[in-house]
């Protein structure tokens, strides 16, 4: 028995955190992370390596099915938190320690799943595979356990005429914007259309809706975007710097973020290696910005926008530090969300994933709202 | 003793595993069912004393395979899941020759009076080996490199989808070149 | 381990790849059944060699046997993209015309 | 000094090995931890404990298989690392004592790192998910740019000491250190090394930008072997530098076996510390370094080496 409790507490100490961010969560998903670190405890990329599922925020408009899917997905024991605003986060970690620790439950909840046939084995990897139904193939066959298998594509890049897999992207993956998600068609690893869309938001509303008026958690939202950047780039030194500027600005210290912001950027701008890796991924030139009605500031490669990402935190973290106050930070223009497919195209996985991050979290929905395509 | 279980092991191995190839529903699993034949077969060179040979058909082999398994994917487009297929044709023609050939070759291997052993191996096998391709031998060497190179330039002109000329135009002057991904040398 | 024993293991593989390579209609199949042929042949040469006649000069066909497996190979899937990028097709039968 | 007719160990002797490259790859673990939590501005003495903690919880967590899955393939591919690595070692000599002393011991070494690609790519392409399925072929991809490189860049020890056995390669650096005249056949080793563990910047195959790419549906003790193959990986490609590149078991006061443990941890931690660094290399970008810049590169190192050997006869 002694041993039995020596194993789980021991296990339960390095428990993952599958973080879930409804639309219009953010504070409430930094804070949660912050919370998360505290106990120890680390946050998970992927359901199959999560032991808890913390869900921040509303669940609202076909976020619920997510959800639910990737809770099957958790390979168990697991445990659900559900946090709805800045402060609850500690407290329901603890409760999903309690629920994480008690034997007797998760195998009870083991034995359930197991009885209904739906273990953890059965899921379908929840955002892995496209269930958009369209695919009605004649040949039952070509779909085992059905998925349809990859069909031949009119247009391919390599002229191969092969494979044109569909795949939701999203709504929850890391470093990616809550309540988004891609529709794309992939050759291999390249994205050949791809259609964005919000799920998870009020009707008519932004994918995230817009930051509370706090001159602090703006800057510390800013300084979130440039650390995704920077993880999705593969460069966790940089990312963890980014991360710690915000967690010191959701703490009102403004000047220790500035000095962390200005060595990041100096370090960014000088680091041959990033520039390497960066340039020319998702190059977008004045012509096209003006075509799909961005910004000027979107112009360049991932490692150009990068650099209008931290400038934009600088900026606000200098804001929040001058005055002390909550003085209102300088907006930054939207990026329309049907922008974002057309940018995608003809990037591989990886550099799209780069694109989506580096354009920022203010994406806004088409003024018609997408709520067919979303697929909800 | 120990030498004859480990030679008739990898010897089933390899014949079972070649089986395999043919008969499993995956292409995954034909391709990797083949490369362990292929290891199989270059263990038991290792038996037979002759550890070069034997370690570069493993390391070659393997290699081959895992590059095979992309192409097999490619044109098969299948997923993990076990698909049952057959794409055989002429089955019952082509199990009637192979295993008339099959009883001639052992008929062969086992009637044939084969000669007694001439000669003792080298002490170090290895370094005679490459004594003897880089002496004696070293027209089989001059010979095999160009065979080498052409195949790779061979293949990749019949494979490419584009040529030079779609890639730096019509002159051939183009720069950067048209491709639709940059190379990581920064051309 | 004798020379018989050795050869019969290769005389089976060698029949299983010409099983492969006659009954198989997709040009990747095929090409894994000569594979499986050229992988008997090494077995049966590095039987010969070593109990034959093992001079240094024989081990030098198995290393040219190698080199003839990877060209096939390399040459092999060179012609099956040609042919899959003209015809959309990966079946040996939908290729006959190559010949003439 | 390094005996240059070593010892074959028994199967005690095997085990030894095995435990000793788990310590090694169990060191790195923790060294990653400390290096972790110090860059947190966190106290180093929570992640000692930390592989114990992650162990135990992997070990407790279920298995899972997405639908549609090749299970077999899948748990080979995961499974195959560890045991890839330790075959790795069999042929690095410690002191006197080596497991297996292979005349082909490099090349054996050589076909152990390439019988990585296929158990990455099995692990990518088993659970039947797109991500997982994506970072399997980026590491075809990049082991297309690093293999090449890595195969010429052993040869230059091998033809420094005119042989293809390990435990020849390291006793003939006695006086000078192959390291010190081959420096880019070690960098571009060292840099196989951190691809074929999936280490550091060539981490892509496992990156982020594809939600963990052949993680990412690894869960239970499945992922634990595979995380566990990767740290193996990486401690059997700095114990392979040891007698190749860095003298073997020369050095002063201490015996041999001691020195090859030294090397090989500091060689280890280096690599570990280079981890958060550097930023991923796409792999797209690899492909045209590996074969424009590296592959000349060694290739001129290897004559180089060549013509020294040629000329001292």
């Amino acid at each position: 028995m002694g041993l039995r409790r020596w194993v789980v507490g021991r296990a339960v100490r390095a428990a993952r955190v599958l973080v879930v961010e409804c639309p219009g969560a953010r504070p409430a998903r930094m804070a949660a992370e912050q919370a998360v670190a505290a106990r120890g405890w680390r946050i998970a990329q992927t359901p199959a390596s999560a032991d808890v599922l913390l869900v921040v925020g509303e669940v609202r408009g076909g976020l619920d099915e997510v959800v639910d899917r990737l809770w099957e997905a958790l390979p168990g024991p697991r445990a659900r938190a559900d946090v709805r605003t800045e402060g609850d986060a500690a407290a329901a970690l603890a409760r999903a320690a309690a629920v994480l620790v008690d034997g007797r439950g998760q195998r009870a909840d083991a034995e359930q799943r197991d009885a209904a046939g739906a273990g953890p084995g059965d899921d379908t990897g929840g955002h892995d595979h496209d269930d958009t139904g369209g695919h009605d193939h004649d040949d039952m066959d070509m779909a085992p356990d059905g998925i349809p298998l990859a069909e031949g594509a009119e247009q391919d890049r390599d002229g191969l005429e092969m494979d044109a897999l569909p795949v939701r992207l999203g709504p929850v993956l890391p470093d990616w914007p809550a309540g988004l998600v891609i529709d794309v068609v992939l050759h291999g690893d390249l994205v050949v259309t791809a259609a964005a869309a919000a799920v998870g938001g009020p009707e008519h509303d932004p994918v995230s809706e817009p930051l509370p008026e706090d001159t602090a958690t703006v800057a510390a939202a800013r300084c979130d975007d440039v650390a995704a950047v920077l993880a999705l780039a593969g460069w966790e030194e940089g990312a963890r710097a980014a991360r710690s500027a915000r967690d010191v600005l959701l703490a009102r210290r403004g000047d220790d973020a500035r000095a962390t912001l200005v060595d990041l950027r100096h370090r960014v701008e000088h680091s041959r290696w990033l520039r390497w890796s960066l340039a020319g991924t998702g190059t977008v030139t004045p012509e096209r910005a003006r075509d799909l009605g961005l910004a000027e500031d979107v112009v360049g490669d991932c490692r150009d926008r990068l650099l209008v990402l931290i400038t934009r935190a600088e900026a606000a973290a200098r804001r929040y530090g001058a005055s002390g106050l909550d003085a209102p930070v300088p907006d930054v223009p939207a990026v329309p969300l049907t922008a974002v497919g057309p940018l995608l195209e003809g990037c591989d996985l990886g550099a799209a994933r780069l694109v989506v991050a580096s354009l920022g979290s203010d994406l806004v929905p088409d003024p018609v709202p997408q709520r067919e395509a979303a697929g909800a | 003793m120990l030498l004859d279980v480990a030679f008739w092991v990898l010897g089933l191995v390899a014949v079972a595993s070649a089986v395999l190839v043919f008969v499993v529903d995956s292409m995954a699993r034909a391709t990797y069912a083949l490369a362990l034949s292929f290891v199989a077969v270059g263990l038991a060179l290792l038996l037979l004393e002759q550890s070069y040979v034997g370690v570069v058909t493993v390391l070659m082999m393997l290699m081959e395979m895992a590059v095979m398994g992309v192409y097999m994917v490619m044109y098969m487009g299948m997923n993990p899941a076990l698909m049952p297929m057959s794409m055989v044709h002429d089955n019952r023609a082509a199990l009637g020759v192979s295993a008339a050939t099959f009883v001639v070759l052992a008929a062969g291997a086992l009637l044939v009076p084969w000669p007694v052993r001439r000669g003792v191996p080298a002490p170090d096998v290895t370094a005679a080996l490459g004594e003897a391709l880089m002496g004696r031998q070293m027209l089989v060497m001059v010979v095999v490199s160009p065979v080498m190179v052409a195949t790779i330039v061979t293949g990749v002109v019949l494979a490419a989808g584009r040529t030079r000329y779609d890639r730096f135009g019509d002159d051939l002057d183009a720069s950067p070149p048209r491709d639709p991904h940059r190379g990581g040398v920064g051309r | 381990m004798t020379l018989q024993t050795v050869l019969l293991v290769a005389a089976a593989l060698f029949a299983v790849g010409l099983y492969g390579a006659i009954s198989q209609q997709v040009v990747v199949m095929v090409m894994m059944g000569l594979e499986v042929m050229v992988n008997a042949v090494l077995l049966a040469a590095g039987a010969m060699w070593w109990f034959l006649a093992p001079d240094p000069a024989g081990q030098v066909l198995l290393l040219v046997v190698l080199a003839a497996m990877t060209v096939e190979m390399a040459a092999g899937f060179a012609v099956a993209t040609l042919v899959h990028r003209h015809r959309g097709s990966d079946m040996t039968d939908s290729a006959t015309d190559l010949a003439g | 000094m390094p005996d240059p007719q070593p010892v074959t160990v028994g199967p005690g002797g095997v085990a030894a090995a095995g435990g000793i490259l788990l310590a090694l790859a169990l060191a790195a673990v923790v060294l990653d931890g400390v290096l972790a939590a110090r860059a947190a501005g966190l106290p180093a003495g929570a992640a000692v404990a930390r592989p114990l903690d992650e162990t135990v919880r992997l070990l407790r967590q279920r298995r899972r298989a997405p639908v549609s899955s090749d299970v077999l393939l899948w748990r080979l591919g995961g499974g195959g690392l560890v045991v890839v690595a330790l075959l790795m070692v069999a042929v690095v000599p410690l002191g006197r004592w080596v497991v297996a002393d292979l005349d082909v011991g490099v090349v054996w070494f050589n076909a152990m790192d390439v019988a990585v690609w296929v158990l990455v790519w099995l692990v990518g392409w088993g659970p039947n998910s797109v991500h997982s399925l994506v970072g399997g072929y980026r590491f075809l991809a990049l082991a297309l740019a690093y293999e090449l490189p890595l195969m010429f860049a052993i040869v230059a020890p091998a033809v420094g000491a005119a042989s293809l056995r390990v435990a020849d390669v390291a006793a003939a650096q006695e006086g000078l250190w192959f390291v010190v005249w081959m420096p880019v056949a070690f960098v571009v080793y060292c840099l196989g090394v951190l691809a074929f563990s999936l280490w550091g910047p060539f981490a892509v195959p496992l990156g982020r930008d594809v939600a963990g790419g052949v993680l990412a549906e690894l869960s239970g003790v499945d992922r634990l072997l595979v995380q566990a193959g990767r740290y193996a990986l990486l401690a059997a490609g700095a114990a392979f530098a040891v007698p190749m590149f860095l003298g073997g078991g020369s050095g002063p006061v201490l015996p041999g076996w001691a020195w090859v443990l030294v090397k090989t941890v500091l060689l280890l931690g280096a690599l570990v510390a280079l981890r958060r660094r550097l930023p991923a290399v796409r792999p797209e970008l690899a492909m045209e370094v590996g074969w424009v810049v590296l592959l000349p590169a060694v290739l001129v190192q290897d004559l180089v080496v060549a013509v020294v050997v040629a000329a001292r006869g």
